[in-house]
C-alpha cells in the first residue's frame, strides 16, 4: 500500500510541476511582466527595479528555476491592482465558491445517482426515459442561460428569492440550482450507464441465484461495483469544487473565486491567475488522489499485491 | 528428415513493473528449453495453462526474443522483431490463433483479410491477388460467396478457416497452431482438425501445434512435448507419450481426459492448482503434486534424459502400468 | 413423482424463440447431464426455470418443484427456492464472484439468508464449506478477494456457495469448461463425491461428453432448442439412437487410437431466427429424408429405452458397425 | 482603533436603543441604509483616489469619501465651492494661499490641519521625487521618507499629470497654507478640486502597514467613512457623525458589485437594492414601467470620443481621418441607442467653458456627409486596406453596439473597419502591432478648456504618450494654455485647437455627450447630479 | 445457412435506419437542418450579418421582413442565428476533429512505444485533467488575446486526453492480442496496422466519445463567450448571441430565445445521438 500511495504522490507532484511550468510559460509568452505588473506609467528607474528584482534580466532557464523556489517558499507575488498578496486574495474567496459548490454537490449526488439508478433498474420504463430525457435537458441548457432563467423567474416575477449577492442562505438557493441542475444530469446518466453495465455482469446473476432478495442484490452486490466509475465521475465534481463556479458566480454577482478568475483574468493581474491556476490544480490533484484511494478502497483489485502473495 | 527450427536452452523472463517505482518482479515463462521441430512433421506441445507452451509458440516464430538462448530457422539465428528480415520472413511462417473472433478485424471484409499477407509482402496484384484468395477459400472450404462477409457474419468454425486460409496465403512453410480449436464446439472441431490435416499432408507443411486437449493432439501429432511450468518434461513420439506415460504430469495429464461413458474410474487426480511460475518450487518443480515425490526431488532438478524412445525429466522414472491398474 | 418436473417450456427473445418446449424430469437425488453444442438451449432452461433470464424474455410453460410451479411465480417465492432449494453454478467462475466483496461473506450470505447463521457461527461453517470443497488454507483465504484464487478456485468457491444453502438440487452450468484439464478433473471428482455425501440432485450441463458421463446417471442431448435423446448414461454412449448424438459421439478423437481420421458432423449449427421448418437437424444429417425437412419428430420412447425424437433412429447395432466412416468432401 | 470615543460612544447608544426598542420603532429612530448596485465597485482594487483615477471611482468617492480644499458642487454647475479651505487668494500667477477650514475632523478623529494638506502632495504620496516642470523643488525636509511605504509606480505619473508644476505646499500655519507653482497658472483654483487633489490624514498614513491596507481604508474628512471594504464585492460606507458639515442623513451605504445589467435590473425590480447604476438607455422602460421604481437619467460631462491613431500608415493622412469624422451619422446613434437622451455637444466643449468666456461659439462636430467622406478617401487614395479597432466590450456604456454601428458607417463611405476585441485597458494601449481607432471619454473635470482637451491631448496627455497623436502647434497652444494668464490669447489658443484636433490634424472626433442612468426606488426622493458621482449628503436626501 | 448473401455497406445503414427509435431520427433530422444551415448560411440568410437598421431596433418576432425579429442594432435576428450556427457549429467541428487527431495519435503514439513516450503522454493528460478546461481557456485567451483562430486550437485541446486514454487503451489490448497481433504477426508495418486495423476498429469508439465532446464544446464556446473571451462582435455565434442578448432578457427575449433553443436542441440532439450509438456500437455496454 505505501508503494502505492508513493507512486500516486509522485505523479501528482509531476502534474503540479507541469501546472507550474505552463503557467511559467504562458504568463513569460504574453509581454513584459514588468510593463505589466507597473502598469504603463511606471518610471523607467522603477522598471529596472523590478526586473533587477525579479531577476527578468536573467536567462530564462534561471528564471524558471527562481520561480520554481518562489512558489516552493509560497510566494506566489503581489497582486498588480491593490499590492495585496495574490495567495491571501485567492484564499479569502475559496469560502465563499464553497458554500456554493459543496451544496451543490451533495445535491447532485442525491439526486442524480438515485435516479440514474432507478433508471437503471427500471429500464425502458416510462420514469427511465423521463430521467435520460430530464439529464440530458439538464446539462445542456447552458448554465447562464438557466441561471437567467431562474432569476426572472423565482426573483423577478414571483419575488420568493433574492436575485444576487451574498447576504443569507436564501441568496445561495438559486446558485446552488443553478449549479447542480448540469451535475445532476451528467451524475444521473453516468450512474445509469454504469449500474446497467453492472447488472449485466455474471456476479450478479449469481447472487440472484443465490435467492438474495433483489433488494440486497442492488445494494450489495450491483451498487458498490457501480461505485467504481460513479466515483471517477464524483472525484472530478469534487476536484471542480473550487473552480466549478466561474458562469454561476458572475450571474448571481456572487464573489468567490470564480469571479476572482473573471477579473483578475480581465485586469491581467499576474500573480493572481497564476496563484489561481496553481490552487486549481493542487484541489483537482488532490482530488484524483482521493479518487486513486478511493478506487483502493472500493475495488481490491485495484489494490497493491499484498506480500503474502 | 531435416531440422527446421533449432531451439537451445532458451529462457524468457518477464519482469513486470507495477508501479513507476515499484520493485520489478521476474517470472520465467519459459525455463530453459531445447527442443528441434523438424521438417515436415506435426509437433504437439501440450500442458496446463500458464506452463508457457504460448510463450515458446511465440518464440519459434520469433515474435519475441528469449531473454536466453537462441532459436535457429534452418542454421540461421532469429532477426530481431520489427526488423526488415524479420518482417520478411513472417512470410515463411503464420501462427493461427486460438479465437479466430478475435484475430480477424471485425471491420474488413475476409476477402480482404486473406488477401492482407500477399498485400504485405507483394506477392500479387490485381487479379492474380483476387485468383490466389479464392483459390485459398477454396482449399479451406470456403464458398465463393462468402467473399465478401465480416467476420461476424460467419460461424466460429468458418472462421478459423479464414484464419487458416490467411496464414497459407503466403505460402509458409511453417504453421503454429496456438490451441486452434479450443474455441469451437466439438462437431466443429473434428471439421477444422481434419482440415489441419489435409493442408499439412497436401502442402508438406511443418506444424507445431499447441493445445491442452489432449485428444486433439494425440490425433494430429507426429510428436508431443509436455511442459509443465516452463519445461519441458516430457517428449515422445506421439503414439508412445499416449499409451505408455512416463512422467507422472503426463500420467496424470493423459488420465484426466474425460472418456464418454467410462465415468471417474482410473483416474489420477491431481491434488492442487499449478504453481504461479513467479514463485516456482525447488528442484523438480512438479513435487508438491507429485505422488512419488520425495526429499530428493524437492532438491534436485531432473534433465531430460532418454528412456526407450522418450525423453523424460523425472528422478523416478515411473513406469506407466502403475496407474492404468 | 419427479422432484423437478418440466413441461413445455419455451423461451423466446425479442421474439425468436430459442426453446421450442421442453420436457425434464428430474428425480430426488438424480444426476442428469444435459448434452449439447453452444447456443442449443441448455443453461436458457434453467435460467428460465428460476426466473434469472432478463426481462425481455418470454417464458412459457410449467416448470414445478414438489408440485410449486416456479414459471410466473412471485419475485419473493421464487427467492424462497433460489439457493435453498436449487442453487446454481455457472460457466465462468472468475466473473461469477462479486469482485468487491471477500469470499467468506459471499459464502455467509447464503448461510444467513437459508439457515439464519450469523457471526462466529456463519464464519464456522464458511470454514467448514471451504475445507468441504477443498480450499486448502481456508482459515487465512476467508478474508480474501476472488480476483485472489485461481480459477479452479473460484469454482470450488461459488460450489462451497451453493452448498451453503443445502439444496436440493445443484445446477452446474458448465461448470468446467474454462479449467485446464487436470483441474477439471478434480472438479467433476468434488461434484460427484458431495453428490455422493448429500444426496443432493445434479443437472451437470456441459458440451463435454466426456464430463457428463463421468458424473451423471441420465442425459439428455439437445439440438436448437430441442430435447433431442434422453437416456441413461451407458446406453446413451453405446447406443446413440440420434444421429446428432452419433454425430457428436463419433467427432471426439479417440484417445486410443492413433491417428485416425475424424468424423465431423458437416454444416452449422442453425439460426435461432431461421430454423428450418422440419426436423432442426434435417440440414446436417446423414439419413435425413423429405418427411425429416418437412415435419419435426415427436419425443418418443425407444424399444431399447430413452426417448428420441427421429423418424429414423440409428439402430444399435448399425452404430458399431459405422464408426470412422470416411465422410469428407 | 481609527473610530473615535464619542463615535463608538454613539454606536454603542444606538446598539442599546436598538435592543430596547420594538421593531417598527427602531426603523423609524435608525437612519436608512441603502444598497447600491453597480458594475463596478473600483477597477484598481484601492479607495486611493490618485491610484482610481476612473469614472467609477468617482462615483464612490465623491461626495461621499474625499474631499478637497475646494468642492465641486456637484448637484450644479460643477463649479467651486469652499470645502475644506473657506477662503483662497492669489499672491502671484504662481501661488494661491488659502484658509483652512477650522474644526474639521478626520475620520480617525485628528483635526485636519495644514500639516495634512503639506502632506497629501508630498513626495511621499504623490510624486516620488519627480521634478516640476520649470523649477526646483522646495521643502526637501518634506520627502524624507517616513515610512517603508512603497508608492506604486503609477502614481508619481497621474500625479505630474494634474500637477506637471506644484513646486510644493507650504504650510503657513497651521490653518493655512501656499501652493507654489512652478509656471504661472490660471487653474490652480481647478486644479484643487479636480479628481486627487483631496485631502488624506498624514497620521494614518504613517501607522498604516503597508500601501495597501491604507488605500483599503484610507482616513479622509468626508460625510461618510469605510467600514468594510470588499474589492470586487462590496463597499460599505458609514455615516461619519463628527463631519464639519453635521450628521449625514444615511446610517450606511453599501455599493455592490454586480456585473450583470440583468442581474442589477433584476435586484432592483426585486427590491433587493435601492440603486441600480450602470443601466444601458435600453433598460430604462423595463424600470420606468414597473411601480415604485424610476429612472434617473442625466447627461454628464463627459463626452464619447473616437480617438485616431497617427502612427497607423493610413491613419497617417489627416485625409483619412476626416472621413472618419463625417462618415458618422452622430444623430442616428443618440436616437437609437440613447432614446434621444443625450445630446451631440459643440465639439469638444462643455457648457462649463462659458462660465470663464471660454465657449467658442458656432463650433459645432464634423456634419455628417458620406459623399465629402468619400470624396476625402478618394483623394488620401485609401485603397480599402484593414484599420484595426480595437474595442472593450461595454466599458462604457453601450460601447460595443457603438462599435458596431460606427463600423457599419464607416462601411458605407468604403473605410475598412475590423474590430479587435481587447480585455483592458493595457492590450488597448500595447505597442505590439497596428493600432487604428480606438473609444475614449473626455471629461470636463475644471472648468476650464484645459480639461480635457490639454490634459488629454496636450504634450503630456494620454494620447501623445500612447503615441496615438502628436502635434506641434497643438503643444505650443497647450503651453498658453497652461501659462498664460491672458484670457485673449487662451481664448484663442482653445479655438485653434479644436481646429486643429477635430479638423486639420483630427486627434479624435466627438460622438456625442454622456449620459448615466441610475434606477431607484422611487420613494427616496434623491437626485442624481450631472456625474458619475452620487450626492448622499444632507442638502440631496429628504427622506 | 441463414444469413443472406448482401452487400454489408448498405445494409449496415439500412438495419441503423429501421431500428432508430423515433427520438434518434428526429435528433438526426435536427443535426442535418443545423449541418445544411451551416453549409448553405450564406445562401439562406436573407440579409448582411451587420446590416443593421437602427430604426427598426428590437423588432417582435413575426415583424414582417424579420421573422424572428431584430436585435439591438436592428439586425436581423434570423440572420444573425443562420450565422451563429455556421460559426458555432464550425468551431465545434473543427474543435472535436483537432482534440480527437491530437488524442488518438497520441495514444497510439504512447501504446507504439510504450516506456518514457507513453509516460510523458500520460503525464500530460493528468496535467490536462488537473487543470478545469475553461480556467485554462480563459488564461490563454485573456493573455494571447482571442481570435477565432486561437480559440479553435484551444478548443481543439478540449477533452483531447480522453481520446488519448480510451486510443491507447485500445491499441494496447488490440495490439496484446486478436487482430492487431495477428497483423503484426504477418508482418505488417506498424503504420498498416494503425491505420488499416487499429483506427477503423476502435473509430466507434471514438465516433461516440467526439459525440460527447461535441455539445460539450458547444456550451464551453457559448461559456467562454459570455464572459466576453469566445467569439468576438461582429462576428457571431450561439453562445455570443445569448451573451449579448442576455441584458434584453425581458425587453427582447427573442435575441436569446433563439439561440438558446437552438443550443439546447443541437447538444440535445447530439447527445440523445451518441448515446442511441453507444448503445449500438459499444460492445461493453452490450
Amino acid at each position: 500500500m505505501f508503494r502505492f500511495i508513493l507512486a500516486k504522490l509522485v505523479r501528482a507532484f509531476l502534474t503540479i510541476l507541469l501546472v507550474v511550468t505552463f503557467a511559467f510559460i504562458v504568463l513569460r509568452m504574453s509581454g513584459d511582466p514588468a510593463q505589466i505588473m507597473l502598469g504603463p506609467d511606471a518610471p523607467q528607474d522603477a522598471v529596472d527595479a523590478f526586473r533587477a528584482r525579479w531577476g527578468l534580466d536573467d536567462p530564462l532557464w534561471q528564471q524558471y528555476l527562481a520561480y520554481l523556489q518562489q512558489i516552493l517558499s509560497f510566494d506566489f507575488g503581489v497582486s498588480m491592482r491593490d499590492q495585496s498578496p495574490a495567495i491571501k486574495l485567492v484564499l479569502e474567496r475559496i469560502p465563499a465558491t464553497l458554500a456554493l459548490t459543496i451544496p451543490a454537490l451533495i445535491l447532485k449526488l442525491c439526486i442524480g445517482i438515485p435516479a440514474g439508478v432507478y433508471a437503471a433498474l427500471h429500464r425502458q420504463s416510462v420514469a427511465d426515459r423521463g430521467v435520460i430525457m430530464a439529464s440530458i435537458f439538464g446539462f445542456t441548457i447552458p448554465s447562464f442561460v438557466l441561471g437567467l432563467v431562474l432569476v426572472l423567474i423565482f426573483a423577478v416575477t414571483l419575488d420568493w428569492l433574492p436575485s444576487g449577492g451574498q447576504d443569507s442562505w436564501r441568496h445561495a438557493i438559486l446558485p446552488i440550482a443553478t449549479l447542480s441542475i448540469g451535475g445532476i444530469g451528467i451524475l444521473a446518466r453516468f450512474s445509469r450507464s454504469a449500474m446497467i453495465e453492472v447488472l449485466g455482469q455474471p456476479y450478479i446473476r449469481t447472487a440472484m441465484a443465490k435467492g438474495l432478495p433483489w433488494r440486497d442484490v442492488v445494494w450489495r452486490h450491483a451498487l458498490p461495483n457501480a461505485a467504481v466509475p460513479i466515483v471517477t465521475l464524483v472525484g472530478f465534481m469534487v476536484g471542480s469544487l473550487i473552480a466549478g463556479a466561474v458562469v454561476v458566480e458572475s450571474i448571481f454577482s456572487w464573489p468567490g473565486v470564480g469571479r476572482l478568475i473573471v477579473v483578475s483574468v480581465a485586469n491581467r493581474d499576474l500573480a493572481v491567475v497564476q496563484c489561481l491556476l496553481l490552487v486549481i490544480a493542487a484541489s483537482m490533484v488532490m482530488a484524483n488522489l482521493l479518487v486513486d484511494f478511493a478506487y483502493g478502497l472500493l475495488d481490491p483489485r485495484l489494490r497493491a499485491k499484498p506480500a503474502a502473495h | 528428415m531435416s531440422i527446421l527450427l533449432d531451439v537451445r536452452n532458451v529462457v524468457q523472463t518477464y519482469t513486470t513493473a507495477r508501479t513507476m517505482f515499484g520493485r520489478t518482479s521476474e517470472i520465467r515463462a519459459v525455463d530453459g528449453i531445447d527442443l528441434t521441430v523438424r521438417e515436415g512433421e506435426i509437433l504437439g506441445i501440450v500442458g496446463e495453462s500458464g506452463s508457457g507452451k504460448s510463450t515458446l509458440g511465440r518464440m519459434l516464430l520469433g515474435l519475441e526474443t528469449p531473454s536466453r538462448g537462441e532459436v535457429i530457422y534452418r542454421g540461421n539465428p532469429m532477426p530481431p522483431p520489427h526488423s526488415v528480415e524479420w518482417r520478411a520472413l513472417r512470410a515463411h511462417m503464420q501462427l493461427i490463433f486460438q479465437d479466430p473472433l478475435a484475430a480477424l478485424d471485425r471491420r474488413m471484409t475476409i476477402a480482404r483479410q486473406i488477401a492482407e499477407p500477399l498485400e504485405i509482402h507483394g506477392l500479387a496484384k490485381g487479379d492474380a491477388l483476387r485468383n490466389r484468395v479464392a483459390e485459398l477459400m477454396a482449399k479451406v472450404g470456403l464458398r465463393k460467396d462468402q467473399a465478401n462477409r465480416y467476420p461476424h457474419e460467419l460461424s466460429g468454425g468458418q472462421r478459423q478457416r479464414v484464419v487458416i486460409a490467411r496464414a497459407l496465403a503466403s505460402a509458409p512453410r511453417f504453421l503454429v497452431c496456438d490451441e486452434p480449436v479450443s474455441a469451437l464446439d466439438v462437431s466443429i472441431q473434428a471439421q477444422v482438425v481434419n482440415l489441419l490435416r489435409d493442408l499439412q499432408e497436401r502442402e508438406r507443411l511443418t506444424m507445431v501445434f499447441i493445445s491442452h486437449d489432449l485428444k486433439v493432439v494425440r490425433n494430429i501429432c507426429d510428436r508431443v512435448a509436455v511442459m509443465y511450468l516452463g519445461r519441458v518434461v516430457e517428449e515422445a513420439p506421439s503414439d508412445q507419450i499416449f499409451s505408455d506415460p512416463r512422467h507422472p504430469y503426463t500420467q496424470a495429464l493423459v488420465s484426466s481426459i474425460p472418456r464418454p461413458g467410462q465415468g471417474l474410474s482410473g483416474r489420477i487426480v491431481l491434488s492442487g492448482e499449478p504453481p504461479n511460475p513467479a514463485n516456482r518450487p525447488t528442484g523438480c518443480a512438479f513435487h508438491p503434486r507429485c505422488r512419488f515425490a520425495d526429499a530428493q526431488c524437492a532438491a534436485t532438478q531432473p534433465e531430460l534424459q532418454r528412456h526407450d524412445g522418450h525423453l523424460a525429466a523425472c528422478l523416478k522414472f515411473v513406469r506407466a502400468r502403475q496407474f492404468a491398474a | 413423482m419427479a422432484f423437478v418436473s418440466i413441461r413445455d417450456l419455451r423461451v423466446a427473445f425479442d421474439g425468436v424463440r430459442v426453446l421450442h418446449g421442453i420436457d425434464l424430469d428430474i428425480g430426488k437425488g438424480e444426476a442428469i447431464g444435459l448434452v449439447g453444442e453452444s447456443g442449443c438451449g441448455k443453461s436458457v432452461t434453467w435460467l428460465a426455470a428460476l426466473g434469472l433470464l432478463p426481462g425481455k424474455a418470454r417464458v412459457e410453460g410449467s416448470v414445478t418443484l414438489d408440485g410449486q410451479q416456479l414459471i410466473g411465480a412471485p419475485r419473493s417465492q421464487l427467492e424462497q427456492i433460489r439457493g435453498a432449494r436449487i442453487a446454481m453454478i455457472f460457466q465462468d467462475p472468475s466473473s461469477s464472484l462479486n469482485p468487491v466483496q471477500r469470499v467468506g461473506r459471499q459464502i455467509g450470505e447464503s448461510l444467513r439468508l437459508h439457515r439464519g447463521l450469523r457471526g462466529a457461527q456463519a464464519r464456522t461453517e464458511v470454514l467448514r464449506l471451504m475445507d468441504m470443497v477443498g480450499i486448502p488454507d481456508a482459515k487465512r483465504r476467508i478474508d480474501l478477494y476472488p480476483h485472489e484464487f485461481s480459477g479452479g478456485q473460484c469454482q470450488r468457491i461459488m460450489i462451497a456457495m451453493a452448498l451453503a444453502g443445502q439444496p436440493d438440487l445443484l445446477i452446474a452450468d458448465e461448470p468446467t469448461t474454462a479449467l485446464d484439464a487436470t483441474i477439471q478433473a478434480q472438479i467433476l471428482e468434488l461434484l460427484s463425491g458431495i453428490r455422493r455425501e448429500t444426496g443432493m440432485a445434479l443437472v451437470f450441463i456441459s458440451h463435454d461428453l466426456g464430463a457428463v458421463s463421468a458424473v451423471c446417471d441420465r442425459a439428455a442431448v439437445m439440438y436448437a432448442g430441442r430435447i433431442v435423446e434422453t437416456n441413461d448414461i451407458r446406453s446413451l454412449f453405446a447406443a446413440p439412437a440420434h444421429p446428432y448424438t452419433q454425430g457428436l459421439l463419433r467427432a471426439i478423437p479417440d484417445i486410443d487410437a492413433s491417428r485416425a481420421r475424424l468424423v465431423p458432423i458437416e454444416g452449422t449449427v442453425p439460426d435461432p431466427a431461421a430454423l428450418p421448418t422440419g426436423c432442426a437437424f434435417a440440414p446436417r444429417c446423414p439419413r435425413n429424408s423429405q418427411l425429416c425437412q418437412n415435419y419435426a419428430p415427436d419425443l418418443k420412447p425407444q424399444s431399447a429405452g430413452g426417448v428420441v425424437s427421429c423418424f429414423y433412429p440409428v439402430e444399435a447395432d448399425q452404430t458399431a458397425m459405422s464408426q470412422r466412416q470416411e465422410v469428407w468432401a | 482603533m481609527l473610530i473615535n470615543r464619542r463615535h463608538t460612544l454613539g454606536l454603542f447608544g444606538a446598539a442599546a436603543g436598538s435592543l430596547i426598542l420594538p421593531r417598527g420603532l427602531r426603523a423609524q429612530g435608525a437612519r436608512r441604509e441603502i444598497t447600491i448596485a453597480v458594475q463596478k465597485i473600483t477597477n484598481n482594487n484601492t479607495l486611493d483616489i490618485w491610484n482610481e483615477q476612473s469614472n467609477v471611482g468617482e462615483r464612490v468617492f465623491f461626495p461621499n469619501l474625499w474631499e478637497g480644499l475646494i468642492l465641486r458642487d456637484w448637484m450644479g454647475n460643477q463649479g467651486p465651492v469652499p470645502g475644506l479651505a473657506t477662503e483662497w487668494k492669489r499672491l502671484d500667477d504662481k501661488t494661491i494661499e488659502l484658509k483652512l477650514r477650522q474644526g474639521v475632523r478626520f475620520h480617525n478623529g485628528d483635526e485636519l490641519t495644514a500639516d495634512d494638506v503639506v502632506f497629501s502632495f508630498s513626495d511621499e504620496r504623490l510624486f516620488a521625487g519627480t521634478e516640476p516642470a520649470g523649477g526646483k523643488t522646495l521643502y526637501e525636509e518634506n520627502f524624507k521618507p517616513q515610512s517603508a511605504k512603497e508608492l506604486p509606480a503609477n502614481i508619481p505619473g497621474i500625479a505630474r499629470r494634474l500637477w506637471p508644476a506644484l513646486r510644493g505646499v507650504e504650510a503657513v500655519d497651521k490653518y493655512t497654507v501656499r501652493f507654489h507653482n512652478a509656471t504661472p497658472d490660471v487653474t490652480l483654483e481647478g486644479r484643487l478640486y479636480a479628481f486627487g487633489s483631496q485631502i488624506a490624514n498624514k497620521r494614518a498614513w504613517d501607522e498604516a502597514a503597508s500601501y495597501a491596507d491604507w488605500a483599503a481604508k484610507p482616513v479622509t474628512t468626508g460625510p461618510y467613512m469605510v467600514e468594510d471594504y470588499r474589492p470586487d464585492v462590496s463597499l460599505t460606507l458609514v455615516a461619519f457623525d463628527d463631519y464639519w458639515g453635521g450628521r449625514p442623513p444615511l446610517q450606511r451605504i453599501r455599493f455592490v458589485e454586480v456585473p450583470e445589467v440583468a442581474s442589477r435590473v433584476n435586484g432592483l425590480l426585486s427590491g433587493e437594492y435601492d440603486f441600480a447604476c450602470d443601466l444601458p438607455p435600453d433598460q430604462i422602460a423595463t424600470i420606468a414601467a414597473a411601480p415604485g421604481l424610476e429612472v434617473q437619467s442625466s447627461t454628464i460631462w463627459n463626452h464619447r470620443i473616437s480617438v485616431f491613431n497617427k502612427q497607423n500608415e493610413i491613419m497617417a493622412d489627416p485625409l483619412v481621418r476626416r472621413a472618419f469624422t463625417h462618415s458618422i451619422d452622430r444623430k442616428a446613434i443618440v436616437d437609437a441607442l440613447w432614446g434621444g437622451q443625450t445630446t451631440i455637444p459643440a465639439g469638444m466643449q462643455f457648457d462649463s467653458f462659458k462660465t470663464s468666456d471660454m465657449f467658442v461659439e458656432g463650433w459645432a462636430v464634423p456634419e455628417y456627409n458620406p459623399d465629402l467622406a468619400r470624396d476625402l478617401l478618394k483623394q488620401a487614395g485609401y485603397k480599402g486596406d484593414a484599420i484595426p479597432y480595437r474595442l472593450l466590450n461595454n466599458y462604457y456604456t453601450n460601447q460595443t453596439p457603438t462599435a458596431q454601428i460606427l463600423v457599419e458607417m464607416w462601411k458605407q463611405v468604403g473605410l475598412n473597419v475590423e474590430i479587435q476585441m481587447k480585455e483592458n485597458w493595457a492590450q488597448i494601449h500595447d505597442p505590439e502591432g497596428t493600432k487604428g481607432v480606438r473609444d475614449w471619454s473626455a471629461s470636463n473635470n475644471i472648468n476650464d478648456p484645459i480639461t480635457p482637451l490639454v490634459v488629454q491631448f496636450g504634450p503630456n496627455g494620454e494620447a501623445q504618450q500612447k503615441r496615438d497623436f502628436w502635434n506641434e502647434e497643438v503643444n505650443q497652444l497647450s503651453v498658453v494654455l497652461e501659462t498664460s494668464t491672458n484670457h485673449g490669447d487662451r481664448k484663442k489658443a482653445i479655438a485653434r485647437m479644436l481646429e486643429i484636433c477635430e479638423r486639420e490634424d483630427p486627434a479624435f472626433t466627438v460622438l456625442h455627450q454622456n449620459a448615466v442612468f441610475t434606477g431607484m426606488k422611487k420613494d427616496l426622493n434623491w437626485k442624481a447630479a450631472p456625474a458619475f458621482a452620487m450626492d448622499f449628503r444632507a442638502t440631496n436626501w429628504n427622506v | 445457412m441463414s444469413i443472406a448473401p448482401a452487400v454489408p455497406a448498405p445494409r449496415m445503414i439500412t438495419r441503423i435506419r429501421l431500428k432508430m427509435p423515433i427520438l434518434v431520427i428526429i435528433a438526426v433530422g435536427w443535426i442535418s437542418l443545423m449541418v445544411l444551415t451551416a453549409i448553405f448560411a450564406d445562401q439562406l440568410r436573407p440579409y448582411e450579418i451587420t446590416r443593421m437598421d437602427l430604426m427598426a431596433r428590437l423588432a417582435p418576432m413575426g415583424t414582417p421582413g424579420h421573422w424572428l425579429g431584430t436585435d439591438e442594432l436592428g439586425r436581423d435576428v434570423l440572420t444573425r442565428l443562420i450565422q451563429s450556427i455556421r460559426v458555432s457549429l464550425m468551431i465545434a467541428f473543427g474543435a472535436t476533429i483537432l482534440s480527437a487527431v491530437f488524442g488518438t495519435t497520441l495514444g497510439f503514439l504512447a501504446a507504439q512505444f510504450r516506456g518514457w513516450v507513453e509516460h510523458l503522454v500520460m503525464a500530460l493528460a493528468d496535467f490536462q485533467a488537473a487543470l478545469p478546461f475553461m480556467i485554462m481557456s480563459l488564461a490563454v485567451l485573456a493573455f494571447f488575446g482571442s481570435s477565432m483562430i486561437l480559440l479553435v486550437c484551444l478548443m481543439g485541446f478540449y477533452g483531447w486526453e480522453r481520446y488519448a486514454r480510451i486510443a491507447r487503451g485500445l491499441a494496447i489490448s488490440a495490439s496484446a492480442q486478436g487482430y492487431a497481433a495477428a497483423v503484426v504477426q504477418l508482418g505488417a508495418s506498424p503504420r498498416r496496422v494503425y491505420l488499416k486495423h487499429i483506427l477503423p476498429n476502435v473509430a466507434s469508439t471514438l465516433i461516440v466519445s467526439m459525440t460527447l465532446t461535441f455539445p460539450e464544446i458547444i456550451l464551453m464556446e457559448s461559456g467562454l463567450s459570455f464572459l466576453g473571451l469566445g467569439v468576438q462582435p461582429p462576428q457571431t455565434s450561439l453562445g455570443n448571441m445569448v451573451g449579448f442578448g442576455r441584458e434584453y432578457l425581458t425587453r427582447a427575449p427573442w435575441i436569446m430565445l433563439a439561440p438558446s433553443i437552438v443550443i439546447v436542441l443541437t447538444t440535445l440532439s447530439i447527445s440523445l445521438l451518441g448515446d442511441w450509438l453507444r448503445d449500438r456500437l459499444d460492445p461493453t455496454i452490450r
